[in-house]
């Protein structure tokens, strides 16, 4: 058994190694006039994605917090990250309407002594500084609604979420939020290139990948420790949970604000992919597909949710695309292919998934366990 | 059921895959980068009624003494800044040699950066906003910006509508209408004026017209979107808003048109062209509009003419120019060669200077006539 | 009687009204370390209302608990309360506190439910491994990145070594909820023992059980009251068992006390016999 | 003074007035099912966007009782189709099959109308411009608040003296009880539903003549909206819906105009910008009554059972 467990996490590593290192190599084969670049901005808003789900699955699957205010906390990681990413020299562009406040950039303050190695530390700095910032927020939020109940919770922080980003979008905070006006000219994915000797590699897709990658094993982790079994416990059933000492006020935070750290994150990835910050965008909306992306791999698994995301966004931003486009599966209907259709049928897809495929793809499990299981199977074999 | 069900599903993600694999084609490709739905969707399809009857005309191009079919290539931008970058994306994967848009400025600068780092040159249409081209070069622009229509419109404001105190509304995390509202106010004085911002999903614009009734404007300054503007002027017309409404260059639509035809509200709107100036222009593309249900149909389904459909006409024949001078479909040729281009278009002459803007120093001011629904030309407007 | 020993809980005057209902009524009751007391009553006399109250599900309307030596609850009538109380003993209580249970179940306290509440969709192991969580000592940065291997061990080992001792080994994998109905109760209290309490308080034990696992559990309940040194407060309908293992029984009719003593007592007491048969007034 | 705010309070009244109709199906909705029918103000646009199409092909004496018929079916079937399946799942998910329902509405008035902007048909009188107490407005604003009050008094004589209205009660009271008393359910759920998206129909028709414009996204915030409504006034309860909704919309709309107010009023000389919170205001007031009285103004309280 103990072996086992081993061996899996040996194998999972290594899996995850792997990818890590193909992602390297396209990333430096595929140029974005490629054909099959779309693939790449796929891994980019994939990986934004599955950050976003498996922190919403923490509360929403995990801890059986039903929350919609992703939303919000990932504005504040977006913006948090431009903010601090800004070079001065584009700052009063970026500004054009205000006096930026704040004039502070960490990978140009560290470049300026560390080179290279000081961009990329900024970059790290920056995000981790978007995660504080939207656990902050998150603490403070969870104070108050943490005490609601289910639909109650979820509403709440529904309006959290739009309180934030009527907030963020507020005249009288131009100086620091640039207003309702977007963010742009910071670290963003398409600066991430390293030129080493002769060679120039690009980091593009890399970084938000790996991003997501480490965030997502330390929410595995958190998830497999003492601290996630107490919140699977919550979720199973809250009164059994305090009656055997765990602490609900206590916990509960913990996960939202966990929660909140990486929805945060998420939020700067997003920021970086999309080299552009701005509130409007981060809209209620925005939740409901992160929710859907959890429901579609699964309530509750890790893997699910990361599945779900990427399913999510290669179809709707890739394989589907013919359907807007007047040709599909070789069909030429322009009149009924045109733009729009591909939601519907994806919104369809969706629906059929929440009514006759409640689990999901995964259910509860994650791919680990399908290993288990085989092996489990072998073993009564014998 | 539930496995067939399941089997359907993958079935047709699968086959949706392979069925991303298509074939290439021996043409020059040209990426319209547009909204076609959102906000900005009427205003787009009206901007890409002009490229399509400028494709129509003129379906080829002769680069480097080889003629190549002309194919435009759209994405829906969607109007929406977090959509943008992935329809631009999207164009540039499918190899266009350079691209066209968009209405509206926030979706051209979100998307700048993805051009920027492909390489691939954009030529915007009708975005205003400074930011468009400022810091990206691979950016440029055949209209004028907002600076200069902003001073335009408060020069116009003071001395030809005679008003001492304005009120500006534009939409909350807009480029455009919240660009044009700021360039605005710095030439009319902050002092007398009102800013205000409506958020997304506004549908209740009532409040507004009472706050500039209240706070005792004598004009109404809102240059936002044409399905924004639609509303404003019936609430105008119902509280008998009693001041002239001023917009920029997004109001040159039949929507505005449609919506005031009847109403005793005036409205008036600096723009890139007034019909009537090339009358055979104006005779073909109506022509074609007429013939064309679908055209009619993105034209608001009459043929009056928007500026931003002759300016999307324009913008096709400086894409023709680009090839030729460049000589090749590859971008970065095109990108080289582009910044020396110049036309000589129905909305005026064309040429870019250093950072990749128009060199344009005028603008059409024109007034809805509210009995016949069309533009009356008032004066061409200059800044100087 | 075990009155040598020190009082492990200790329950003054607590009364509970819910609106204008008094579901308890200045019910007052002691344990003995070691002891085994059993609360019974007939339907809606107000047991597990009282139960609520010691645990810290509810807070008394008045009243006060003394749990091994400390204060642990106390209230009095307040805001709304104060005019509309209808009990007894209003002002003798002047201190307000009010924990969660799982501050209770710190200080020693473990329960099991009336209508099993098991974490469904977990194994029997986890269900006793995640009842150990209170004891850890771990933050969440050392939990999540490992830096508890050793207490993470031993908390395995000593849930394993659990349900070694009440005889789950041989299910310890399985999901919780498909086990039968009497090892479903086995692994609450097993679960509630992982805790380390010092009073186990057990909910209807043999609720739905037959004849045979009644007496099982009975022989059980014992058990464990030995082997882990605990005390055991119990409410339950199964008089044989109630009369076999208890030590004390208080009776509840109403809200009410109406009687306590030994089993043999109680079995004798004509109001208790009432309370049962249901005597009416116009009977 | 007065003359400066009563524009504000006029067409905030005109504006409840509407939020209210469509907070009604919300709170019956929720008080019998516990679900938060996120796809109502869905319904509400697909009620505006039939009748654009329809005042297009057919006079309005049929468009507009087709209209109402068409959406009362739709809020029939939404209910059979991905809420019923659904009965006995946790709550979760039937709030996220709502969800999802409300994602395909959207994106399928996104695919019929090319994601442009409809413009209402005007229906005649309601949309003239009258003159009362010396302010211009059109009529429907006037018409709101009265419509609205004789619909809720139609409604709860409806629930207060029908069978069905009873069975209702009991349903709201009691889910498992009503079921052992023979009540049938699903016709109670579905009559909920009928109701509940018959004057969401009448409330978009006033709404879209009020403020002519529709677009997919058109029903989101109205119906988070009402919805909010409903729980400010304690979910489940009819009359504090209405109430919710009259005083959402009075907020919203003095919010929207609290610059101008208090600059002619001479308290301030300089924007502050309160306009942006228009929408946000009105989830400040539900986290306020949530974290404060979270059974809003006229909630019953219920206690869990351990």
């Amino acid at each position: 058994m103990k072996q086992n467990e081993k061996k899996v996490s040996w194998i999972s590593f290594l899996l995850v190694l792997a990818f890590l290192g193909l992602v390297f190599w396209l990333d430096q084969i595929i140029k974005p006039t490629n054909k099959m670049y779309m693939l790449m901005t796929v891994l980019q808003k994939g990986s934004v994605y599955a950050l976003a789900a498996v922190s919403m699955n923490l509360l929403n699957g995990y801890t059986g917090l039903f929350s919609l205010g992703h939303a919000g906390f990932m504005l504040i990681g977006a913006y948090t990250y431009a903010i601090f990413t800004i070079p001065s020299s584009a700052r009063d562009t970026v500004y054009q309407y205000f006096d930026a406040a704040i004039r502070i950039s960490f990978p140009e303050l560290l470049s300026n002594s560390m080179g290279s190695a000081g961009t990329v530390l900024g970059v790290a700095i920056a995000v981790i500084f978007a995660g504080l910032a939207a656990a902050f927020f998150g603490y403070l939020i969870g104070l108050p609604v943490l005490r609601l109940k289910s639909d109650y919770l979820a509403i709440a922080t529904l309006g959290f979420a739009e309180i934030i980003r009527a907030v963020f979008q507020w005249q009288k905070l131009g100086p620091i939020t640039n207003g309702s006006n977007l963010l742009k000219n910071f670290m963003r994915t398409s600066l991430f290139k390293l030129k080493v000797g002769d060679t120039k590699l690009v980091f593009s897709t890399f970084v938000p990948v790996l991003i997501a990658t480490l965030s997502i094993i330390v929410i595995v982790k958190l998830v497999n420790s003492t601290y996630g079994r107490a919140f699977k416990a919550i979720r199973d059933d809250e009164v059994a949970a305090e009656a055997m000492g765990i602490n609900l006020a206590k916990h509960k935070m913990i996960s939202f604000t966990v929660s909140s750290f990486f929805a945060g994150v998420s939020g700067a990835m997003m920021a970086m992919v999309l080299s552009i910050a701005q509130a409007s965008n981060f809209k209620a909306a925005m939740t409901y597909e992160i929710l859907l992306m959890v429901v579609l791999g699964g309530i509750g698994s890790t893997s699910g949710s990361v599945i779900g995301s990427f399913l999510f966004v290669a179809a709707s931003e890739w394989w589907l695309r013919g359907l807007d486009s007047g040709k599909f599966l070789g069909i030429e209907a322009p009149g009924i292919f045109r733009n729009g259709f591909r939601l519907v049928v994806f919104s369809v897809i969706i629906m059929i998934v929440v009514l006759f495929f409640r689990k999901g793809i995964m259910g509860e499990r994650e791919i680990s366990d399908l290993f288990r299981e085989k092996k489990k199977a072998k073993g009564a074999a014998r | 059921m539930k496995k067939i069900l399941a089997l359907a599903l993958v079935f047709c993600l699968v086959a949706a895959f392979a069925a991303v694999a298509y074939a290439d084609n021996p043409v020059v490709k040209i990426g319209v980068f547009e909204p076609q739905s959102g906000d900005n969707g009427a205003g787009g399809k009206q901007e890409v009624l002009g490229m399509q009857y400028a494709n129509k005309m003129t379906p080829t191009v002769e680069i480097d003494g080889v003629t190549y079919d002309v194919q435009l290539v759209f994405a829906d931008n969607a109007s929406s800044n977090d959509k943008a970058p992935t329809a631009a994306q999207d164009l540039i994967s499918n190899g266009v040699s350079l691209v066209l848009g968009s209405y509206g400025s926030g979706v051209s600068i979100a998307a700048s950066d993805t051009f920027l780092n492909a390489g691939v040159p954009a030529i915007g249409v009708t975005c205003t906003n400074p930011q468009v081209t400022a810091g990206c070069d691979v950016y440029f622009r055949i209209c004028f910006l907002d600076p200069f229509q902003g001073t335009v419109l408060a020069n116009f404001a003071k001395s030809e509508l005679g008003a001492s105190k304005a009120y500006c509304l534009a939409k909350l995390g807009d480029d455009y209408s919240g660009g044009l509202c700021n360039y605005f106010i710095d030439a009319f004085g902050k002092d007398n004026c009102v800013y205000e911002q409506f958020p997304e999903g506004t549908s209740d614009f009532s409040t507004y017209i009472t706050n500039a009734q209240n706070q005792g404007c004598d004009v109404f300054f809102s240059p936002v979107s044409t399905e924004a503007a639609a509303q404003i002027i019936a609430k105008a017309d119902t509280q008998a808003l009693g001041m002239p409404i001023l917009a920029g260059d997004t109001w040159d639509s039949n929507v505005i048109l449609n919506a005031a035809k009847g109403t005793d509200v005036r409205i008036c709107v600096t723009t890139f062209y007034q019909e009537g100036a090339n009358a055979e222009f104006d005779a073909g593309i109506k022509e074609w509009i007429n013939s064309d249900a679908t055209a009619l149909a993105n034209n608001g389904g009459n043929d009056e003419l928007a500026a931003v459909t002759v300016m999307g006409y324009d913008a096709y024949y400086v894409a023709l120019e680009a090839l030729k001078a460049a000589g090749s479909v590859d971008p970065e040729a095109v990108l080289e060669v582009l910044p020396g281009v110049t036309y000589e278009g129905v909305t005026g002459n064309i040429a870019f200077d250093d950072i990749g803007d128009a060199l344009r120093d005028s603008a059409f001011v024109k007034e809805c006539n509210t009995e016949t629904g069309v533009w009356d030309f008032v004066t061409v407007a200059t800044v100087g | 009687m075990r009155k040598d020993k020190p009082c492990i809980l200790r329950v003054e005057d607590v009364t509970m009204q819910f609106g204008g209902v008094v579901a308890v009524n200045n019910f007052s009751m002691e344990e003995y370390e070691g002891e085994i007391v059993a609360i019974i009553g007939p339907n809606g006399a107000g047991k597990t209302t009282a139960f609520n109250v010691i645990t810290g599900v509810y807070a008394p309307t008045n009243g006060r608990v003394t749990f091994d030596g400390r204060k642990v609850i106390e209230n009095f009538p307040r805001g709304k309360m104060k005019k509309g109380y209808l009990g007894e003993n209003a002002g003798k209580y002047t201190d307000h506190l009010e924990p969660t249970p799982d501050k209770l179940t710190a200080l020693g306290m473990a329960r099991t439910f009336q209508n099993i509440r098991l974490w469904k969709s977990m194994t029997v192991f986890e269900n006793v491994l995640i009842a150990k969580h209170m004891k850890r000592t771990s933050n969440l940065f050392s939990a999540t990145f490992g830096g508890n291997r050793a207490e993470e061990k031993r908390q395995r080992d000593e849930a394993d070594a659990l349900i070694e001792t009440v005889g789950l080994s041989d299910v310890r994998d399985e999901p919780a909820t498909s086990l039968p109905y009497g090892k479903q109760r086995r692994l609450e209290i097993a679960r509630a023992l992982a805790t380390d309490p010092k009073l186990l308080l057990l909910d209807e034990p043999a609720a739905g059980m037959n004849p045979q696992e009644t007496v099982e559990l009975t022989r059980f309940i014992g058990e464990i009251r030995d082997q882990f040194h605990v005390s055991i407060l119990l409410i339950e309908h199964h008089m044989d068992l109630v009369m076999d293992i208890s030590d004390r029984i208080y009776v509840l009719d109403f809200g009410s006390m109406i009687a306590h003593g030994t089993p043999v007592e109680i079995q004798a007491n004509e109001k208790v016999i009432d309370a049962y048969l249901g005597v009416t007034d116009d009977a | 003074m007065g003359k400066t705010i009563l524009p504000y309070i006029i067409s905030g009244i005109s504006v409840g007035g509407q939020y209210a109709l469509i907070a009604i199906g919300y709170t019956m909705v929720y008080g019998i099912l516990r679900l938060i029918n996120f796809a109502h103000g869905d319904v509400f646009m697909v009620a505006g966007l039939m009748m654009v199409y329809m005042a297009a092909a057919m006079p309005l004496y049929i468009a507009i009782p087709l209209m109402i018929v068409l959406t009362v079916l739709l809020g029939f079937l939404i209910e059979r189709v991905a809420y019923r399946p659904l009965r006995t799942a946790p709550r979760m998910s039937v709030m996220i099959s709502a969800i999802g329902v409300s994602y395909l509405i959207q994106n399928l008035a996104l695919y019929i109308t090319g994601g442009l902007n409809k413009n209402y048909p005007s229906i005649p009188w309601i949309s003239d411009r009258v003159h009362v107490l010396g302010l211009e407005t059109s009529r429907v604003t006037i018409i709101t608040p009265f419509l609205t009050l004789l619909l809720v008094v139609l409604l709860v004589l409806l629930i207060n003296h029908t069978k069905i209205g009873m069975a209702m009660r009991a349903v709201s009271l009691n889910f498992e009880t009503s079921q052992l008393m023979g009540i049938r359910i699903n016709n109670v759920i579905s009559a909920t539903f009928i109701i509940g998206t018959f004057l969401a129909a009448v409330g978009s028709m006033l709404f879209f003549t009020n403020y002519p414009g529709v677009v997919p996204t058109s029903g989101a915030m109205p119906g988070l909206k009402a919805f909010v409504a409903a729980v400010f006034g304690g979910i489940g309860s009819i009359p504090g819906a209405v109430i919710g909704a009259f005083i959402i919309g009075v907020a919203e709309s003095l919010i929207k105009g609290l610059d101008t107010i208090l600059i002619v009023n001479g308290t301030i000389t300089e924007q502050i910008g309160f306009a942006t919170f228009s929408d946000a205001f009105t989830f400040v007031l539900l986290i306020i009554v949530l974290v404060f009285k979270p059974t809003g103004l006229f909630g019953e309280k219920t206690t869990d059972k351990v």
